[in-house]
């Protein structure tokens, strides 16, 4: 299994999920640079947090013109899983991979600590091995993840399933306290109508390794894995 | 040529840096003040000849880059020199 | 040459004739220009330097001392941690969201020069109190400060995982920013700011060049007045996103043998960073100003070589290798520019197309700046406030004052300070923020690095010369109770104007202070930063040394943090106190004096401490430790409750006496902040051979309780002090510091 | 009444988001634009009887709170409606 991480100059977890990928996971990983064209025969992707071009006009907001992103593109429509993480699931919005778009947190502070959430959907290739309902203790750490969408968009979202992670409390309740920065209905994740793209707010490559305080993102990249077998066996079959 | 581009949250958006400045004000006594909305603003030099056409390009910047449709609009403007 | 443009300059007469002597002619206004910036106290140390030769500066792990852009030290398995301190005081107190953001960029700027893979951020941080007549600006401050840590460290991706804040009147004109950076480089790789090589290109890459920050340096050494708001302009807008690419090309760069030496342009920019490569080397250096790329139009020479514009690198590369080189910053949307190259003569040449504006040579910049030996005065101040009149206070409840401690912003928690920094990223960070020094893994190895910070303004105001041992020894003590042994020391020395003696005389004292305790504890000092003229309007901040201090863990997954790890264990106190309560922060809070005198230090004894704890942790015998400082042990045991979902703990406490009054026994006992004490726990049956290891070792200890229930319940003699929950105490202390910023805005 | 505050870092005063955008926009293609600066923008809305005062007002609240005189300068605008 091969994870691509996309590394655009100014992301700053490439490294952290590389090392997921490849040393806690055990799998191949190969960074890609952005101005490439090519995902080089990768089987999943993924596009980091950080700082993608500066950020300085809107978070995300220049990334969607580096090369790579055609490339991505195709991947997503074949169906190839791509993951957003934190600058990378802004990326995925300002490209129009996924819909909505990122307000300042609320208090307009930079929060970086661990939160919990609540995983609402399994039926996405980096949660097909949660259960649904299961609470992921993993860190946040953005000062733009507040969630917006239009009221229809994210009434579309919610009925069609697509949102994946929800910030909650420590009993799995949804409350405004367990909200870090006052994303609509407290969406820490969503994916697209295809399932195959999901982005989120928390970093779970950070969350891999007991010695950091938690492991429990270490089962996006699992599941990442799992599907990429089914879908090897379907192939193969 | 210079060309201006203002870019606002739609109305429809919370704007949480409005908010925080409108209640930072009122516990500094302007209890006058009612309303606050930040937005962002951009004076763009462009090469053009014409006012039309400086317009025209910083317009198409502003849509393509400058907002994000989703949660922003914005103007444009040619201050006369 | 007239007093005037002296004075704008900062030259004295002498300093002038000193300069027509090193040239055998008048200098020309951009010579000027640039004598008085490497002359400035900023660049030149003039009037520290003969001090901080005292600071002991080898050791078998010291791979480089004081000289280079950061110091460094062997952490075995072929690496060497590379870290130092600095300070942008003056700056953040002008604009705080900048000028702390343009601190953070100009240390990590620092680090990876030396080759090094920047890998933690610490900040020590002084304020003015939060309430009272300047608190609506302190807070504004310290808001903007925050901010501005975190937008620089958190968009670079660089983790901050410690620092300290405090605060005191003598602050609220002159706030502190002190930042460090820690990085890992190959240990046989490390890259040095040298230029050598004759006919080898210099090469400029980074930002333009602009009017800003010129006379930086010069601004650093001077006090503050009314008079201050002209020079404003100084103060520089930071580029993270620019730093991020200079850093990644920097590094990528370094791979290849291409790279001679390479320095950030910081304080006194293209003036400093030619020179002092020049003089490093024994070389010349000659560049045109026409090829410096500028962001504005008409910039003279003189402006060019004294501009302060952020994120600019100055490198020298080996002829022949300069297509790969401008290859791999083209890589990274970065211009190099060559601008000069590397000659024989040991001048700093400066051409403006072509014409000779300035022929200087470097080691008159550098090495033959003036030093100066200024006179000292012990300050009259000092008899007075040491004397403490025990008799006059009036005591109260100690379980309310244990209260109104955990509430005070210089104990509470600094969550809402470190909630707003990237304490994780690159994921390195074993103890997280808030929780003990900050330890992060290194990649690839068994070790991790401790790393702490500290210094306390107070302390020093009362003795100097001990205080700087104090806060040596707390800085390696926090790291030893991670469980490392301290390996090299940092120090950034704030202080007053140097031309006052009394400032000055504190400034010699703790200079010596530290270099003693440096002795003492066995850990060389690698670098560090000196701050002076921290005043305003003639009123100086409390001599403020701080130390950083870092530690190594030979085995990551030992690493011990605060927290009481489990129900029923054992607390042990190690070390002893004396009931100390001069320049406690209980003193301060409770009775409104800074007075006595600071608490003792015995240094052998603070190494016996620090070793056992070392042993003690790599043995797997303890399961938590924390250092007694700021509120006691009383503090010190509520911080091991804390984080820990509500466990309590029993414990008794046996008085202690010294000359205080008796009514004044619990609380000298509670909050007496004498040094060398650490809290630990084990599990039962394990007490034994702690308290062995410890008596092997001299070191006083004693099981003075047990963990277990929800409440703190701290005994002095058997007779109940302080019975509380732990969940109402934590709910104070991590409370205390966000209310005074609820109502604040942006 | 409706006040506009313009906050623009001063001209001396480098602007790395105005320079990343210009560069952005530049390997986009828009090779005729060269320079942009950003700024902040604020519409505040005060109680005030006439244009003057509400100026007033927005250039007290634009002093003391909106812009940081050491880095930035302001401009205050009181739209006709
Ligand atoms: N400015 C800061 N930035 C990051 N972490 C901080 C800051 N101030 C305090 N901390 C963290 O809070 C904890 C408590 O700090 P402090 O009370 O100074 O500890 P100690 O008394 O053990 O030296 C430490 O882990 C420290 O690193
Ligand atoms: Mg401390």
């Amino acid at each position: 299994m091969k994870f691509a991480v996309v590394v655009f100059p100014g992301s700053n977890c490439d490294d952290d999920s590389y090392h997921a990928a490849k040393h806690v996971l055990g799998q191949e990983a190969e960074f890609i640079w952005h101005k490439e064209t090519s995902l080089k025969g990768a089987d999943v992707v993924i596009l980091p947090g950080g700082f993608a071009h500066g950020d300085y006009l809107r978070t995300g907001a220049l990334a969607r013109f580096s090369p790579i992103m055609g490339a991505v593109a195709e991947f997503a429509k074949r169906g190839g899983p791509v993951l957003g993480i934190c600058n990378g699931f802004q990326i995925l919005l300002e490209a129009g991979f996924l819909p909505g778009a990122m307000l300042r947190n609320r208090d307009l502070k930079f929060h970086c600590e661990h939160v919990i959430v609540r995983v609402e959907q399994t039926e996405t290739p980096f949660t097909l091995r949660a259960a649904k309902g299961q609470r992921l203790r993993i860190p946040i750490a953005h000062g733009e993840g507040n969630y917006y969408a239009p009221a229809d968009v994210v009434q579309q979202l919610e009925s069609s399933g697509r949102v994946v992670f929800r910030y909650c409390d420590e009993r799995g309740d949804v409350t405004e306290r367990a909200n870090p920065n006052g994303a609509v209905n407290g969406i820490a994740g969503i994916c697209n109508e295809a399932r195959n793209v999901v982005g989120l707010m928390p970093h779970p490559e950070r969350a891999c390794e007991g010695a950091l305080g938690s492991a429990d993102g270490l089962i996006l990249f699992e599941s990442a894995v799992a599907a990429m077998a089914q879908e090897g066996v379907m192939r193969t079959a | 040529m210079k060309a201006r581009v203002f870019v606002t949250l739609k109305p429809s958006v919370f704007d949480p840096q409005g908010k925080t400045i409108a209640d930072a004000l009122h516990s500094l006594g302007y209890t006058g003040v009612a309303d606050v909305r930040q937005g962002k603003f951009f004076e763009i030099d462009v090469e053009a000849r014409t006012a039309d056409q400086a317009f025209h390009v910083a317009s198409e910047v502003a849509d393509k880059v400058l907002a994000n449709p989703v949660i922003e609009s914005y103007r444009v403007e040619i201050p006369e020199s | 040459m007239n007093d005037e443009v002296l004075e704008r300059h900062g030259l004295t007469r002498e300093e002038y004739d000193r300069i027509v002597r090193a040239l055998g002619r008048e200098p020309s206004e951009t010579e000027i220009g640039i004598f008085s910036v490497m002359w400035s106290e900023h660049c030149s140390y003039k009037s520290s330097r003969v001090h901080l030769k005292k600071l002991p500066t080898r050791g078998p792990r010291v791979l480089q001392g004081p000289g280079e852009n950061a110091g460094a030290v062997d952490i075995g398995d072929g690496l060497a941690a590379v870290f130092k301190i600095e300070s942008h005081n003056h700056p953040s107190f002008i604009e705080p969201y900048q000028g702390a953001a343009t601190g953070v960029g100009g240390i990590i700027r620092d680090i990876f020069t030396m080759g090094a893979r920047p890998i933690a951020l610490l900040n020590a941080l002084r304020f003015g109190p939060l309430d009272g007549p300047d608190g609506v600006r302190t807070r504004r401050i310290m808001d903007g400060v925050v901010r501005g840590i975190g937008g620089y460290g958190n968009s670079i991706g660089i983790a901050t995982v410690g620092g300290e804040v405090a605060f005191d009147e003598p602050y609220a004109g002159n706030p502190l920013v002190n930042v460090l950076c820690l990085g890992v480089a190959p240990a046989n790789a490390l890259v040095k700011g040298t230029a050598s090589g004759i006919g080898n290109p210099v090469y400029y890459v980074g930002a333009k060049t602009g009017r800003d920050g010129i006379h930086g340096a010069t601004m650093a050494s001077a006090e503050f007045d009314d008079r201050s708001a002209e020079k404003r302009p100084a103060v520089q807008v930071g580029d993270p996103f620019m730093e991020k690419l200079l850093l990644e090309a920097c590094l990528e760069l370094m791979q290849t043998d291409a790279l001679i030496g390479v320095q950030d342009m910081g304080a006194a920019g293209l003036t400093c960073s030619t020179c002092e490569m020049g003089a490093r080397g024994g070389a010349g250096v000659e560049i045109d100003v026409m090829h410096v790329p500028q962001r504005e139009t008409g910039m003279t020479p003189y402006e060019i070589m004294l501009s302060e514009s952020q994120e600019r690198m100055l490198l020298v590369v080996k002829k022949g290798r300069e297509a790969e080189v401008e290859r791999i910053f083209e890589k990274w949307d970065l211009h190099a520019s060559r601008i000069g190259e590397v000659t024989a003569d040991g001048l700093l040449r400066v051409k403006d197309r072509g014409r000779v504006v300035a022929e200087i040579p470097n080691r008159a910049l550098v090495d033959e700046a003036p030093v100066y030996n200024r006179p000292v005065k012990r300050p009259a101040y000092l008899d007075e406030v040491r004397a403490l009149d025990v008799a006059s206070l009036t005591i109260g409840r100690p379980a309310a004052d244990f209260r109104r401690l955990l509430a005070s912003p210089t104990i509470a928690s600094k969550a809402w300070v470190y909630r707003q920094y990237d304490t994780m990223v690159r994921t390195n960070t074993i103890a997280a923020a808030g929780l003990t020094a900050g330890v992060v893994r290194i990649k690839g190895t068994e070790r991790a690095l401790a790393i702490s910070t500290d210094g306390n303004g107070r302390y020093c105001y009362l003795d100097p010369r001990r205080g700087a041992m104090l806060a040596l020894a707390e800085a390696a003590r926090n790291v030893a109770c991670a469980g490392a042994v301290p390996i090299g020391a940092t120090n950034c020395l704030n202080f007053g104007n140097p031309e006052r003696p009394e400032i000055m005389w504190q400034f010699v004292e703790a200079v010596e202070g530290l270099a003693e305790a440096c002795r003492a504890l066995d850990i060389p000092i690698t670098g560090g930063n000196v701050s002076l003229y921290n005043e305003t309007d003639g009123r100086a901040i409390y001599p403020t040394p701080v130390i950083g201090v870092v530690g190594l863990i030979e085995h990551a997954s030992r690493t011990l943090t605060r927290a009481f790890a489990a129900d029923g264990s054992s607390i042990i106190l190690l070390g002893e106190g004396t009931g100390e309560l001069g320049g406690s922060e209980y003193l301060k809070l409770v009775h409104n004096r800074v007075r006595g005198e600071c608490p003792s230090i015995d240094l052998a004894r603070e190494r016996a401490l620090q070793a056992l704890l070392a042993r003690a942790a790599a043995d797997g015998l303890l399961l938590s430790a924390h250092d007694c400082s700021d509120g006691g042990v009383a503090v010190a045991l509520a911080e091991c409750c804390f984080d820990t979902g509500g466990l309590g703990a029993v414990v008794d406490l046996t008085p202690e006496l010294s000359a205080s009054h008796e009514n004044l026994v619990s609380a000298a006992t509670l909050f007496g902040e004498s040094a060398s004490r650490v809290v630990v726990s084990s599990r039962v049956g394990d007490e034994p051979r702690v308290l062995e290891l410890a008596a092997t070792r001299g070191v006083p200890a004693r099981v003075i309780g047990r963990t277990g229930g929800t409440r703190l319940r701290v005994g002095v003699a058997g007779a109940v002090a302080i019975d509380c929950a732990v969940a109402e105490a934590e709910q104070i202390w991590s409370g205390a510091l966000e209310m005074f910023f609820r109502r604040t805005a942006a």
